[in-house]
């Protein structure tokens, strides 16, 4: 759903003619900070839906920075630009269409299975569920970026873009490009420390207590998830077959000529191929690092006592409670960005010696929505409750503080108040006074702007300032 | 890639593989030599190796196959990411446009599939370990991409081996500075992702200050052997980045390329033995402002080439 | 003057003098009813055989005015047929009452067929006075209040406009012979005129039909007017009474732009037009009354108008489909608002819950009639304000174009916070609505409805696909107002046809 | 006395006529001031004709009777017959006082004259005092309008604001042919006559004439 708004957006630009490059710088920002915030709330999340949907937040950060490239390709004239750009951002546009429809399937599973998507409660899930932990994780490795995955490919061409636009001539947009590759190298590592935590809780280690005894994922849940797997897979091992595809979809944003598209992506970033081929090394090495270890523990089994706990430096009365649970797991990255997230944290140390419930509880609000839309649309309100009563406090109380005024001011002030009075009683006198005032600001501005009667004069057009 | 090609490649991939341990043992060494002790023998690493690869190996209840996909993926990942690091020669086996950003993500992936199996153990020690690991990973990343940004800038071209390659050279002619800054930026950042001493102790037996070590802790026999032949991998493939930055020159002869390598590495080895020693370990808030350090330091470098390079 | 012209204009005067004479009620309406209809009939049929204005007519079809006509006509037709279904005993006097309608529309005729400027005033005021007794119809104190400020404001503004129109006279008088008022001598005439008179003409015109069409900051009476009219007539207002001013001042720009101040022109139509946007989406966010809602999004509508024009000829298209969007959308909007007063009984917005759920015919088309509001896709605004959008891009305007979409944004919030509830909300328990609801005949209801869902569908048909024909009358229509000197040769090359 | 002197002396009438109607509180001697200003703005059409040398043609002369009739004898017959009815004889108290509109008054005349200084002039008129005495009056005009609480009294403002553009078009007799002329005028009686009513139904329904009081429609 979320695509639909970078269709509208993507559409639009294909209208537009190039525009200037302030725009598109304007939009990288937007994908930085989207991007950054997005996956430091989604880190701070406990319910696995809710992470998942700030994780997209994310993905359409790193969408945005695709399409500030491509606007400041088209901005400098540079069609190698406008390609990477606007192919890494379609290109990553399909590939998060995969992977976190992937994402929230298997979520949906995890809940339907325990019935609850409260992270900190659920654990041990891959015993129980393991392909749908399998699924999981794959979708995680994807989209965090990392290589042999679909994930992997949209955002290599992202950083081709923004490694381009370093190269770029005018100073700033080659210093937002660095940052660009800053931010997406940090949202890499973050978005990996995100996924990690959340597939460590939640399907690893020791299941936790407060949970449905855990059904295994029935068959048609996991044949759905498997074609996005095999996708993602598809995607990630040969991406020679999607990249000319998107190559489609830029020439009509940006309308670049096939020629200019074909030319312009493997001058900065080697053709598909290379990773396909690279993708192939990696599986075969790993099938023949198993089977060497295969080889090994057949050589020297050795009685196997039974399999005992996990070695806990000798305590031996470790319970699943002990685990790191998500927010303890995060707490140390968050702690280091406190300054961008200000979590709240509501401490009940223990009291006495032997103090009862000591409890800790601390959750990180959405500042975006807390401290910045909300106030923005209770002020637009206000303000437009202030210009219809024309009164400060918004309601009509102007009467009561005239009688305040010094008594040297009064009259005038009485006039005043009797001006607005008349003004919010919407009298017929004030009408008509608002059509005098008018032609009055009309003709003053005719007479300052353009002075004198004689000769054709070009009015200058406040209004029609044209920053190109 | 022809088929010569990678014939007269496999003597310098042996090469490569058979390195990473000793680096480790004369790190060993150099610390020794400090204590005034003798340290372990020079080939005690790959005793090691050799002995975990004979083990048998202990799995507890409560992992998975994750906790046995782990190692694998890891040294795997780590494998790739060599064939596309030039370490003696100056042309890698694999490489092309682009496969920076490719090497820092295999990288990203080994670390995922470690800290995933350490935390498929269960045990709050290696969930510390994991969220450390995850947290100094994070913050690592933005310098090492920057020091990429400035050398892609320096030499215009987006693959490693060109980047570390002859035009390296020239561009060390022009911003001299900024080189040293990215080369000084690539050392902290080596000594953060190998677990070395200002930043993680591998010597110590406190799992509650460890880092890497408590990550891996229940490992056993060819898991364990397989992940720390990974960890001394890493170490020679940073290595030879950090190596390469520092001293660039246009590839003379395989003959005379390799035994130079070889030297600088040992030194770098060496170098990192003489931190350790000197160094104790850092508090592990302090850590991340070592971190913003190396991202400053790669920061300035990029101010000074984009000042330079769009004048 | 061709017959069609005598024609449109004899109809409804001669129906109103039936319906002034006519016994029965029931009479009365099919008088009213076949007077619109035919009146449409004949505009329909003049599309057939277009001939234009010829030199020194007094009266023409030239392309703008023959739109602008047909768009009248229209809403006339359809509003006379809820008219039927809406209207109730209670009444000052009905003869009077449909007598004036009828004027109405033969005034607005007048002023879109009008090509002499004193004429086009003389119409002009004309249809204000008619308009003045059909507010003052629900006796009462509101009602007259609504009727004394709607007809000063109007005054004023006219005799301004008059002013304006001799000024812009006074300029031809330095050519030495003086050129008759008509537009066609004007513009083939313009580079002669004097600039000065010619500019404070054109803005004494401009606030004059403003304060007429409804722009901000001239607009305060329009609340007052629609909020107390009852709703066929406030559409009729809002969609026939605004475009015949909107025609007036498009006369004036023909003219400034045939001399060369189309620059001029447009900056002071586009500051005009993002005021009254931004005014009406000011007043439009917390507003408790549906019906003075309506009124400023009609505000608003006429400020998109006007910056239309001023964005040249792309502008000027966009800004003609939006008049004919605006008037389908209005008149549906008022037919919907008089509705739900029989329904609720009340136009108080907090009281008003759950249309949807008392009467879902009506719930739904109240949703498409404020999608097709706020401009949202599949409906005509849509694509008038993205016309409007690009062309601003072209112009390369971007702090129009910035400030021309945040108001219209904030419009949108404006109308959908106050009436989704109206229309989804669950409707109040207690009866607290006054016992005229319910009892509605089945077929009183069904034709106000039928007449709003008419006017929606046509707003959805043509939103969505522009017949030829409509397309070629539009552009002709904006070909006229950016560029008439062009209009103006061509029509003098016309063989003289008829006297 | 030649024909431009008499012009300008029935302009500057108007004008003092304009100021005169500002100092009046009574309803009565207001519109009895606007029926004299009629009839004075009634002699200018025969006076511009004749300035052209010919005689006054026909279309002066309908111009002439047409406004006599009008202005000076309907209209006022019926506003003072409202007021009769009605017991409000006195504008008491209006927003700005009489002192302060007059001299307000005077403020628009003048700066009404500077404007016209920096208009062009138009081709030779009869009397270069026509622009300034319009542009005074339609000011003025607008200065009753607001200021005045009486409805009638406010329709009186309006009519001034009338006279004012009225004396504007006397410059472009030539142009506006006889039709458009009478319209207009036609197009004034109807407005007032309905003015009148509205205000018959104003004082019936509120049993006053303050308009000012006219404010149940606002935002809510």
């Amino acid at each position: 759903m979320i695509k639909t708004g970078i269709y509208g957006l993507l559409r639009v630009l294909s209208w537009l003619p190039p525009l200037p490059r302030t725009c598109a710088l304007v939009m990288v920002a937007f994908g930085v900070v989207s991007g950054v915030l997005g996956v430091l709330y989604a880190l701070a999340q406990h319910d696995l839906k809710r992470l998942l949907a700030y994780h997209s937040v994310e993905n359409i950060g790193i969408i945005g920075m695709g399409i500030g490239m491509g606007m400041l390709g088209g901005a400098l004239g540079k069609p190698a630009l406008v390609a990477l750009g606007y192919g890494g951002a379609l290109l990553h546009v399909l590939n998060h269409a995969l992977f976190k429809g992937l994402l929230f399937l298997s979520a949906g599973a995890v809940i339907q299975a325990t019935g609850t998507g409260e992270i900190d409660r659920l654990g041990g899930l891959a015993r129980k569920t393991p392909v749908n932990a399998a699924f999981f994780l794959l979708a995680a490795i994807s989209i965090c970026g990392l290589p042999p995955l679909n994930g992997f490919v949209g955002e290599w061409i992202v950083y081709g873009a923004l490694f381009e636009g370093t190269r770029s001539v005018p100073r700033l947009s080659a210093g937002v490009s660095a940052l660009g590759v800053v931010s997406l190298a940090l949202m890499g590592g973050l978005a990996l420390a995100c996924f990690v935590k959340v597939f460590g809780v939640v399907f690893l280690g020791k299941e936790r207590t407060g949970t449905r005894v855990a059904r295994a994922t029935p068959g048609a849940m996991r044949a759905g998830m498997g074609v996005l797997a095999v996708l993602c897979v598809a995607i990630g091992v040969l991406p020679g077959l999607i990249v000319p595809l998107t190559g489609a979809g830029v020439q009509v944003i940006a309308d670049l000529g096939p020629m200019e598209f074909e030319r312009a992506l493997p001058s900065v970033l080697a053709p598909a191929g290379r990773l396909s081929l690279l993708a192939m090394v990696f599986f075969g090495l790993i099938a023949t690092l198993a089977v060497v270890r295969r080889g090994l523990i057949q050589k020297n089994a050795v009685a196997l006592p039974s399999p005992v706990a996990t070695w806990g430096c000798g305590y031996a009365a470790a319970t699943p409670r002990m685990q790191y649970t998500a927010s303890s797991f995060a707490w140390s990255l968050l702690s280091s960005f406190r300054a961008l997230l200000c979590p709240e944290r509501r401490l009940h140390a223990p009291a006495a010696v032997f103090s009862e419930a000591a409890h800790l509880e601390s959750h990180t609000v959405d500042m975006a929505e807390q401290d910045l839309f909300a106030p923005l649309f209770r002020a637009a309100s206000r303000v437009s409750r202030m210009i219809q009563t024309l009164s400060w406090t918004g309601e009509p109380a102007m009467e009561r503080r005239s009688a305040r005024a010094s008594e040297r001011l009064r009259p005038f002030v009485a006039v005043v108040v009797g001006a607005t009075a008349a003004v919010r009683r919407g009298s017929i006198h004030v009408y008509v006074a608002f059509i005098a005032f008018t032609l009055l600001v009309v003709f003053a501005i005719e007479v300052w702007v353009a002075p004198g009667a004689e000769g054709h004069s070009a009015p200058i057009s406040v209004m029609q300032g044209a920053p190109q | 890639m022809t088929v010569l090609r990678a014939i007269g490649a496999v003597p310098e991939a042996v090469a490569v593989l058979a390195l990473p341990p000793m680096l480790l043992s004369i790190i060993a060494k150099t610390k020794a030599w400090f204590g005034g002790r003798d340290g372990p023998p020079w080939l005690q690493p790959y005793y090691d190796l050799m002995k975990l690869l004979r083990k048998g190996v202990v799995y507890s209840r409560t992992t998975t196959w994750v906790f046995r996909a782990g190692p694998i993926v890891n040294l795997a990942a780590l494998l790739c990411a060599a064939t596309l690091i030039p370490v003696f020669s100056d042309d890698t086996l694999l490489g092309f446009g682009g496969d920076v950003i490719l090497i820092a993500y295999l990288l990203a992936l080994g670390r995922m599939l470690t800290v995933l199996a350490a935390m498929d153990t269960g045990s709050s020690f290696e969930g510390m370990g994991a969220s450390r690991e995850v947290t100094f990973g994070t913050m690592s990343e933005p310098a090492l991409f920057l020091s990429f940004v400035v050398l892609a800038l320096a030499t215009k071209s987006l693959s490693l081996a060109e980047m570390l390659g002859a035009p390296l050279q020239a561009a060390w002619g022009d911003v001299a500075p900024a080189m040293l800054l990215v080369v000084a930026a690539l050392l902290i950042v080596l000594l953060t992702e190998t677990c070395r001493v200002p930043v993680d102790d591998p010597a110590t037996h406190l799992e509650l200050t460890m880092i890497h070590e408590v990550m891996v802790l229940d490992h056993s026999g060819p898991d364990f052997a397989y992940i720390t032949y990974a960890a001394a991998l890493k170490f020679l493939l940073l290595g030879s980045i950090l190596v390469h930055a520092a001293l660039p020159h246009a590839s003379w002869a395989l003959w005379i390329d390799a035994p130079l390598r070889v030297v600088e590495l040992a030194v770098l080895a060496m170098l990192v033995g003489v931190i350790e020693s000197s160094l104790a370990r850092l508090r592990l808030q302090r850590v991340s402002l070592l971190l913003a350090g190396a991202f400053v330091l790669s920061g300035l470098a990029a101010v000074l080439t984009f000042y330079r390079t769009h004048a | 003057m061709t017959l069609t012209v005598l024609l449109l204009l004899a109809v409804p005067l001669l129906f109103g003098a039936l319906c002034l004479v006519l016994p029965t009620s029931g009479l009365r309406l099919s008088a009213l009813v076949a007077g619109s209809m035919t009146h449409l009939a004949v505009v329909i049929r003049s599309w057939t055989s277009v001939e234009r204005v010829a030199a020194d007519d007094l009266l023409g079809t030239d392309p703008l005015g023959h739109l602008m006509l047909t768009l009248i006509s229209v809403l006339f037709a359809v509003t006379s047929v809820y008219f039927v279904g809406y209207h109730r005993k209670r009444l000052i006097s009905q003869r009077v009452f449909l007598a004036c309608m009828l004027g109405l529309l033969a005034a607005l005729s007048m002023v879109c067929l009008s090509q002499h400027f004193g004429l086009l005033w003389v119409a002009l005021e004309a249809a204000s006075l008619a308009a003045t007794p059909l507010i003052y119809f629900r006796l009462g104190a509101r009602a007259l209040e609504a009727t004394w400020k709607f007809l000063l404001m109007n005054s004023v503004g006219v005799a301004l406009a008059l002013l304006g129109i001799f000024c812009v006279a006074l300029s031809t008088t330095g050519v030495g012979e003086p050129v008759s008022l008509t537009v066609l001598e004007l513009v083939r005439g313009a580079e002669s005129l004097d600039p000065v008179w010619l500019r404070s003409g054109f803005l004494l015109a401009l606030v004059g039909f403003g304060t007429k069409m409804g722009l901000a900051p001239l607009h305060s009476w329009k609340p007052d007017a629609y909020g107390e009219a009852p709703p066929p007539v406030a559409a009729l207002l809002a969609g026939g009474m605004t475009l015949g001013a909107f025609v007036c001042i498009l006369r004036v720009v023909q003219v400034c732009s045939a001399a060369g101040l189309a620059e001029f022109a447009s900056f002071w139509l586009i500051a005009f037009g993002l005021f009254s946007i931004a005014t009406a989406a000011v007043f439009v966010v917390g507003n408790n009354d549906y019906r003075r809602l309506a009124a400023y999004t009609s505000v608003e509508h006429m400020g998109v108008l006007v910056v239309g024009i001023g964005l040249g000829v792309a502008g000027s298209y966009a800004s003609m489909l939006h008049a004919m969007h605006n008037m389908l959308n209005k008149g549906a909007l008022f037919f919907l608002a008089g509705f739900l007063w029989r329904l609720h009984g009340t136009n108080r917005i907090s009281l008003v819950r759950g249309t949807i759920s008392r009467s879902p015919v009506a719930g739904v088309l109240l949703l498409g009639t404020l999608c097709a509001t706020c401009g949202l896709p599949p409906f005509g605004m849509f694509f008038s304000e993205l016309g409007i959008i690009l062309a601003a891009a072209s112009q390369g305007q971007w702090w129009v174009l910035a400030l021309f979409v945040t108001t219209l944004a904030v419009v949108f919030v404006g109308v959908m916070t106050a009436m989704l509830p109206v229309v989804f909300g669950d409707p109040p328990q207690a009866e607290s609505m006054i016992a005229t609801t319910g009892t509605e005949p089945r077929w009183r209801r069904g034709v106000m409805l039928s007449a709003a869902a008419v006017l929606l569908g046509l707003g959805f048909g043509l939103g969505v696909y522009q017949p030829d024909s409509v397309r070629r009358a539009l552009d002709e229509a904006a070909q006229s107002i950016a560029r008439p000197q062009a209009q103006a040769i061509a029509a003098l090359e016309q063989p003289e046809v008829h006297p | 006395m030649s024909v431009e002197t008499a012009t300008d002396l029935v302009l500057v009438m108007v004008i003092l006529l304009d100021l005169g109607m500002l100092t009046v509180s009574r309803l009565a001697t207001t519109v009895r001031f606007f029926a004299l200003q009629s009839l004075l703005l009634a002699f200018l059409p025969l006076a511009a004709a004749t300035f052209e040398g010919q005689a006054p043609g026909m279309h002066a002369l309908v111009i002439a009777g047409g406004t006599i009739t009008l202005k000076v004898v309907l209209i006022p017959t019926i506003l003072l017959r409202i007021i009769r009815t009605g017991e409000i004889h006195r504008e008491i108290e209006p927003f700005i006082g009489f002192t302060a509109s007059v001299l307000l008054g005077a403020a628009l005349v003048v700066v009404s004259f500077a404007i016209t200084a920096r208009l062009p002039v138009p081709r030779e008129p009869v009397s270069n005092l026509i622009v300034p005495a319009s542009l005074s009056t339609v000011l003025i005009g607008l200065l009753t309008l607001v200021s005045r609480l009486k409805a009638i009294t406010q329709v009186v403002g309006f009519l001034i604001l009338e006279n004012g553009i009225f004396i504007f078009g006397l410059l472009l007799i030539e142009q506006t042919p006889l039709l458009v002329e009478m319209g207009i005028l036609l197009d004034l009686f109807v407005g007032v006559f309905i003015m009148a009513i509205v205000v018959y139904h104003i004082r019936r329904e509120f049993d006053h004439m303050d308009t000012h009081l006219l404010d149940e429609l606002r935002e809510a």
